[in-house]
């Protein structure tokens, strides 16, 4: 009769995943060609990328492709990413939720108010990054632009990259720490009590529309 | 390599070999005796090997109209009138000013394609250049120029080569006029202001010399008769200096971050050390089955309308 | 997937591992950086010359390559001014400085030529049969029109049908030689750019 | 060059390079030096770092040299004798002048003959006709019985030469010289002012000019003007002063110096004349006595020179006998069968070949319509050059830079390939006179073979050929000494040694009887050449450059003990290895230079002349003997009176350009027969494509750019760079009333052609204001043409107005007539 009441709840669709994991593994190249033209001490990985020029030919191509993908996955959840009026108490109590009490905290969606604050870093550090990647592209395009301009684009770009890594490294750990969560981007499932621990306005959702 | 050690290497944290003294040496452009014949931009050429196109005129004096990878030095021509109504045709060697505290070193990311010499020359190593350019973004003189043959960046290296055996640069050898001299900065100060006082007793009040202090001083200075107004030499800047934007980006901005992203990953760690993994536990699945039951008899009160429908 | 304490603890280690050895500065590139270009007149043929241009007479050093051996085919790669000269002391201005592409330019001529008439091209000839050739027509035109004595009947010896400007950038030698043999012949019409 | 040697008695650079250091004044007219000579410049710089000298800028354009000048004065092109006349006039008029040197060292006491006088523009004995003054025995000095020239030290005298020229150039007051010039008569005083200065003995001015004196209707006189002005400073022999003619090619005052010119003989002996049959009286003629007391005269030494050439030349052929050969010289119909003469003989039919030997004459030469329509009518044409000239291709068609219908083109061109002079050894002589030997670096391209080579096997056929089966007049021909190793190609070493000259026989001292030279040896000196046959000396301006002490020309001693820029020991001087000409004459009468301190160079130690430099004298000749500094003028003294030696008249008088913006001789508004050089020859056809400025407004004048050397080095990749592009600079002011913008093309034309070019718009070249008129000037220069590395252009010369100086028959590329429009 209830054959479906046990089993683990589908978050993300195979589409979905394929997706994102294309725009981490494009993250992965950008962030290791782009430090190792930031930091001298970094340098050396420009070898996983065959040596410096190589390094400085790739970097801009694999940028430009993951803010391809990164804006159908932006497409995707910008929905779901919207700020409601319970998204201010639940950051309000950002310490009950690193504190693992998360009984404390209001009844939430699909995403927590962590969760959309990351997407729209993500957003706004990559368009930074595009643009002024664009300017200082020197083989083509710099020369359409002022030496200010493009000192200010150099300055931007390392600035928007940082932000965009240190939010990553969160986005990871968190993962990692809430468990249960990496499965959601492998299989594409969570348990049911997964989900009506985290986002319990989504689980009941889920249920409905089961029904 | 006795006479100029290297003393600086892009993008290197450490220190490089800085214990032999030699002498600093500078290359001092007299505008004010200057012909603007090009012997120097034709030497120079020769001695590099160096063809550029041969272009057009466009209505000016100047050829090559601007510095390329295949011209590292052009004169650049300015028609000025005083006061007086007289004329004053002011030309320029234009190329690298070999900077004290060099913008495009400090900006360049590549280990060693660019160094200094403890003899103040700053010079670039193609083999180790990748064309990334940010050469040109960190110099405050517009001078790099990136080839478009083999994508590496080129510039004057103040005839390095003849100088390591003892030479002079090639421009400076050529020189019809001697508006181009070369030897110690200190020597070449020397010059300069017997050459100031010299242009006073003419009536150029305010010649001067130029080593903008801004670069922490050039290797390639001028004297000029306007040293007050140097943009009238074709835009010389009055008071180069790095951008700052280049110093924050190459400066605070590298270890900062790095220190940041470590910070970052280290919360995280010892957030799991401390507090540990966020785990379903045996109340929530069990209240799960709960649902599930209540499910099968009537609808839940509890639910209530999704905010996310 | 799941991560356990133990996994994590990997996967932290090998981070730190690799940025830590980053941050020693344990990159693979060589610690010796020689960006010189080696001095390239090292061992190369030294000759003084005179720039042939304008009439300062600037000194040049000519560096060709090779020993001066048998087998080597000397040639000049780079040219600058003679620092004893007395009068340029090394320098040399845009003209004499760019010596080199003159000397190696696109546009030297290198095999004796004739252009028939009417016709609108060169025909490469040997130098015997271009002197021959040459050689015939001066002496055809000296002998039908050298004039020994004017109407007056006072002797003139001249040869006006044919006129000969001769090089100021010539040696002197070759300006003596062809001095020499042109008024032997009788030519008037004889000039050089002492006139312009 | 023609208006040195009529005043000093040598047609060269008095002073050279290094000398101009010495200076405490440098002017720079009639000359860009900064621009063609950027080297000799150096000079001018150290003489302003070392000297305190100032620099002065006298030109159409401010020019380069300008740029580094203390002082510019802008002046309309052809008019520099005005200006320096009213500088001869206020100098007089203000008393500015060196008065112990003129009184000694000139012929301003000189007494000249009554007959001579001046009306109108003209000196008596004109003829209209001929465009010439047939009878110049008049313009000259009154003799005393003993045949020496009458003088009045007191100056007073009404005619003589002093108060002659104040009379002359009394016409020539500042406003009028302004009104001409149309230099602004404040900046003019100015220049005036700061060269009187030099009138002092301590104080010198150099005037360094080139073609923009040479180079017009009536260059030689401008040169005098010059030189004159440089007499009345006291400035001619003494370091750092001189009138320094900057010659253009690297051996252009060596061929003068051989001779290579239609009436010219080795060492500036002269071609005879039609109606001088008589040897002796041709030799008598050139060779003049003294016409004072005790002066030296050195040309009465002619016979000597000339017969050690013949021997030279015939070796045992010649003898006293048949003259030493002088009827195997060809004779002269008429002055000189210069290139412009030549070039409309051709255009005329009436030649049948024609050799180029690095020249490129459709380039050079003025009017190229009228040169190519010439070369198109010759039946060879033979070219010797290392690079493909513009000549050799005269009959190619390059759309519009070279317009020819190739196929009605009956020409045979035969193109030479010869070295350059990296690839041979031999010398070239500097325009400081110096003979410096060069060496050879590497083998030419492909066959190309050396001009020596060519010229003999070319002699070579025509003898064998003469010899066979004979032919006109063979004798100088057959006879011709060509004892060398290998005839067909003498080593430039054997050339020179020939030159230099050695003895015959044993030369015996003719008082002693000892042996000086033995016979075979090199002779060490002209001093030691003989008209008996015993010497032979093929230049005898060079005997002393190869002497038994072998190859001077080659010397490498820069040393400079006195730090007077002499290095007496680096290559060798002609004449003597003399640096400075009458250098006499940097000491006063007593001997002693007139400032001991700064201008050292010869005085009398008590038993001969000595000091930093070779006399230019008698070197025992004490100064009570009154022998005076100019030894080869027959008066010993400098003229300001040129006598006969100038065609259009003793004293320079402005006349304008044949192509004159304002139409009309302001000194003589009202007679057209004056309004340009009478004395000028102009050919039929020539006359009526002169440009009228009603048609052509422009004041147009034409030279050459420092990144180019003429029409060579636009086959040069590295000078191509650095001046690509053909182009003509103009003024603001004009460009703006005709709507022209830097880097549009404009199309410029004469009565003769166009060229079209890029505009240069600069504020360099200024409107200037004359007789009334606002007068343009354009800048045109040369370089481009349809062979080349560079951008191809048209050939500049297509403007320019076939017609000459009145000496020289240089042609006017300085002053004509264009209009200017954009394309």
């Amino acid at each position: 009769m209830n054959s479906n009441q046990n089993q683990d709840l589908q978050r993300y669709n195979a589409n979905e995943r394929s997706n994102h994991w294309a725009v981490a593994l494009l993250f992965v190249m950008a962030a290791l060609s782009g430090l190792a033209l930031f930091h001298p001490a970094l340098f050396w990985m420009t070898n996983l990328f065959g040596g410096g020029p190589w390094t400085r030919i790739l970097h801009p191509f694999i940028g430009v492709a993951m803010m391809l993908f990164f804006l159908g996955l932006a497409f995707r959840f910008a929905g779901r990413n919207r700020f409601k009026a319970h998204d201010r108490q639940w950051l309000s109590q950002w310490r009950d939720m690193i504190s693992n009490r998360e009984e404390n905290l209001p009844r939430i969606g699909k995403y927590n108010a962590g969760q959309k604050l990351l997407f729209w870093v993500l957003v706004v550090s990559m368009l930074a990054l595009l643009f002024s990647g664009i300017v200082i592209w020197r083989e083509y395009f710099s020369g359409f632009f002022g030496i200010g301009v493009i000192r200010f684009a150099s300055l931007l770009h390392a600035v928007a990259a940082f932000v965009l890594i240190s939010s990553i490294i969160v986005h990871i750990y968190a993962a990692i720490w809430v468990k249960g969560s990496v499965g959601a981007m492998t299989s594409g499932k969570v348990s049911r009590a997964w989900a009506r621990k985290h986002h319990a306005l989504w689980y009941d959702e889920v249920r409905k529309n089961q029904r | 390599m006795a006479t100029q050690d290297i003393i600086a290497r892009s993008a290197t944290t450490t220190p490089s070999p800085s214990v032999r003294q030699t002498d600093e040496v500078a290359k001092l452009i007299d505008t004010t005796v200057c012909i603007g014949c090009k012997a120097c931009q034709v030497a120079c050429s020769e001695w590099n090997d160096l063809r550029d196109e041969v272009g057009d005129n466009v209505g000016v004096y100047d050829n090559p109209t601007d510095l390329t990878a295949d011209s590292w030095t052009v004169m650049r021509f300015d028609e000025h009138e005083t006061s007086e109504g007289d004329l004053e045709w002011l030309i320029r060697k234009d190329g690298c000013m070999h900077c004290e505290d060099p913008g495009c070193l400090k900006a360049c990311p590549s280990p060693g394609a660019i160094v200094k010499y403890d003899n103040g020359i700053v010079d670039f190593d193609q083999d180790k250049c990748i064309g990334c350019g940010y050469c040109i973004t960190g110099c405050p003189f517009d001078v790099p120029r990136i080839s478009q043959k083999d994508n590496k960046a080129y510039k004057c290296t103040l005839c390095s080569d003849r100088v390591s055996v003892g030479l002079e640069p090639a421009c400076v050898k050529t020189c019809p006029t001697g508006a181009i001299v070369f030897g110690t900065k200190d020597d070449m100060k020397e010059h300069a202001n017997w050459r100031i006082q010299d242009l006073k007793g003419r009536g150029y009040e305010n010649a001067g010399l130029y080593d903008p202090p801004g670069v922490g001083g050039t290797h390639v200075m001028y004297v000029l008769h306007h040293a007050d107004k140097p943009q009238l030499y074709s835009d010389l800047p009055r008071d180069p200096a790095i951008s700052p934007l280049v110093g924050a980006w190459k400066g605070v901005a590298k270890p900062l971050a790095m220190l940041a992203m470590a910070a970052t990953a280290a919360a995280g760690f010892f957030h799991y050390i401390r507090i540990g993994p966020n785990r379903v536990s045996k109340e929530d699945e069990a209240a799960v089955e709960q649902d599930s039951a209540q499910a099968g008899s009537n609808s839940p009160e509890a639910g209530g309308k999704s905010d996310e429908q | 997937m799941d991560m356990n304490r133990r996994e994590f603890f990997k996967f932290c280690g090998v981070g730190l591992g690799a940025s830590s050895l980053a941050a020693l500065g344990m990159t693979p590139e060589p610690a010796f950086a020689d960006s010189i270009r080696h001095f390239k007149l090292t061992a190369s043929k030294e000759t003084r010359n005179t720039c042939p241009y304008c009439s300062v007479g600037c000194g040049l050093l000519m560096y060709s390559r090779g020993s001066g051996g048998k087998n080597a085919k000397q040639e000049i790669f780079h040219i600058e001014g003679d620092p004893d000269h007395p009068v340029n002391r090394g320098s040399l201005c845009p003209k004499g400085a760019g010596l080199i592409d003159f000397i190696r330019s696109p546009n030297r001529l290198h095999y004796p030529q004739v252009r028939e008439p009417g016709s609108n091209e060169w025909k490469r000839v040997s130098w015997d049969e271009a002197l021959d050739r040459i050689a015939r027509l001066m002496k055809e035109d000296r002998d039908a029109n050298f004039v020994e004595k004017n109407d007056a009947g006072q002797t003139v010896n001249r040869w006006l049908t044919t006129g000969f400007l001769a090089a100021s950038a010539a040696s002197s030698e070759a300006g003596y030689m062809t001095h020499k043999v042109v008024r032997s012949t009788g030519i008037l019409g004889f000039d050089n750019q002492a006139r312009v | 060059m023609a208006g040195l040697a009529p005043t000093f008695g040598r047609g060269a650079m008095t002073n050279h390079w290094n000398d101009i250091k010495n200076a405490n004044l440098v002017l720079v007219m009639g000359g860009n030096a900064a621009e063609a000579h950027p080297v000799g410049f150096k000079w001018v710089t150290e003489a302003k770092a070392h000297n305190q000298a100032k620099l002065v800028v006298v030109d159409p354009r401010f020019t380069r040299t300008a740029s580094v000048a203390d002082l510019y004065a802008p002046i309309r092109t052809g008019s520099d004798i005005a200006f320096l006349g009213g500088l001869i006039h206020y100098l007089l008029d203000t008393d500015q002048i060196q008065h112990e040197y003129v009184r000694n060292y000139t012929d301003m006491p000189f007494i000249v003959k009554e007959g001579f006088s001046f009306a109108d523009g003209l000196y008596n004995g004109y003829d209209a006709d001929s465009r010439s003054y047939p009878d110049k025995s008049e313009w000259d000095y009154e003799l005393d019985e003993n045949g020496h020239a009458r003088v009045d030290p007191t100056l007073s005298h009404p005619r003589c030469v002093y108060q002659l020229m104040k009379k002359h150039y009394s016409r020539y007051t500042p406003e009028l010289v302004s009104q001409i010039c149309g230099t602004p008569l404040k900046r003019m005083m100015q220049v005036w002012d700061t060269i009187a200065e030099t009138a002092v003995p301590g104080k010198t001015m150099t005037i360094l000019y080139a073609l923009g004196w040479t180079q017009h209707s009536v260059g030689s006189q401008m040169i005098r003007a010059g030189a004159m002005l440089q007499l009345l400073l006291g400035n001619i022999g003494m370091p750092g002063g001189g009138v320094n003619a900057l010659r253009g090619h690297s051996n252009i005052q060596g061929l003068t110096d051989l001779g290579l010119l239609s009436n010219l003989l080795p060492g500036y002996l002269t071609l005879p004349r039609d109606n001088e049959q008589d040897y002796n009286a041709y030799i008598a003629k050139r060779a003049p006595q003294a016409l004072r007391p005790g002066q030296l005269s050195y040309w009465q030494n002619y016979g000597k020179f000339h017969v050690s050439l013949m021997k030279a030349w015939y070796g045992d052929a010649v003898s006293a006998e048949n003259n030493w050969g002088y009827d195997w010289l060809p004779k002269l119909d008429v002055p000189m069968y210069d290139v412009l003469k030549v070039f409309d003989m051709m255009y005329e039919g009436k030649m049948n070949g024609y050799f180029c030997q690095g020249f490129n004459p459709i380039a050079a030469f003025p009017n190229k319509a009228k040169i190519s329509a010439a070369l198109s009518k010759l039946k060879y044409l033979v070219v010797m050059d290392p690079l493909t000239t513009e000549t050799s291709e005269f009959w190619r068609q390059v759309d519009d830079y070279n317009d020819v219908d190739t196929a009605s083109i009956q020409t045979t061109v035969f193109r030479l390939p010869t070295t350059c002079f990296a690839e041979e050894n031999g010398s070239l002589v500097n325009s400081s006179r110096w003979l410096q030997w060069h060496w050879k670096g590497a083998e030419p391209p492909g066959e190309a073979r050396p001009d020596v080579f060519i010229m003999g096997g070319l002699f070579h056929r025509l003898r064998a050929m003469y010899q066979q089966d004979g032919g006109a007049f063979p004798d100088p021909i057959l006879n011709l000494d060509w004892s060398y190793e290998r005839p067909d190609e003498p080593t430039p070493e054997e050339i020179a040694r020939e030159f230099n000259g050695k003895a015959l026989v044993d030369l015996k001292d003719p008082n002693t009887g000892e042996v000086l030279v033995k016979a075979g040896q090199q002779l060490s000196g002209f001093g030691q050449l003989r008209d008996d046959g015993s010497t032979a000396s093929g230049c005898w301006l060079f005997c002393g450059s190869w002497t038994e002490d072998g190859n001077l020309m080659a010397r490498r001693d820069n040393s400079d003990p006195y730090d007077m820029g002499q290095t007496l020991g680096w290559a060798w001087s002609w004449p003597a290895n003399r640096r400075i000409l009458y250098n006499r004459a940097s000491a006063d009468p007593s001997g002693q230079p007139w400032d001991d301190e700064h201008k050292r160079l010869v005085w009398w130690d008590g038993s001969k002349w000595t000091g930093t430099d070779v006399p230019d004298f008698a070197a025992r000749s004490a100064p009570e003997d009154n022998m005076n500094p100019f030894i080869m003028n027959p008066e010993g003294v400098a003229r300001f009176f040129a006598r006969g030696n100038m065609a259009e008249g003793p004293f320079p008088e402005h006349y304008e350009p044949f192509e004159t913006p304002i139409g009309r001789n302001p000194l003589h508004p009202n007679s057209a027969a004056v309004t340009s050089n009478p004395a000028s020859r102009v050919f039929r056809n020539d006359m009526e494509v002169f440009g009228r400025a009603d048609e052509f407004p422009h004041a147009a004048t034409t030279y050459r750019l420092t990144e180019h050397f003429h029409y060579w080095t636009k086959h040069n990749r590295l000078n191509s760079i650095a001046q690509p592009q053909q182009f003509v600079e103009l003024g603001e002011v004009m460009a703006s009333e005709l709507g022209i913008k830097a880097g549009d093309r404009v199309r410029v034309s004469s009565n003769r052609g166009f060229i079209e070019a890029v505009a240069v718009v600069t504020k360099r070249i200024r409107p200037l204001q004359v007789d009334g008129k606002t007068v343009h000037h354009v800048g045109i220069p040369l370089h481009w043409g349809f062979v080349e590395v560079a951008k191809n252009g048209y050939i500049t010369n297509t403007l320019t107005p076939f017609v000459g100086d009145g000496n020289t028959n240089t042609p006017e590329y300085k002053s004509f007539l264009v209009n200017v429009e954009k394309v």
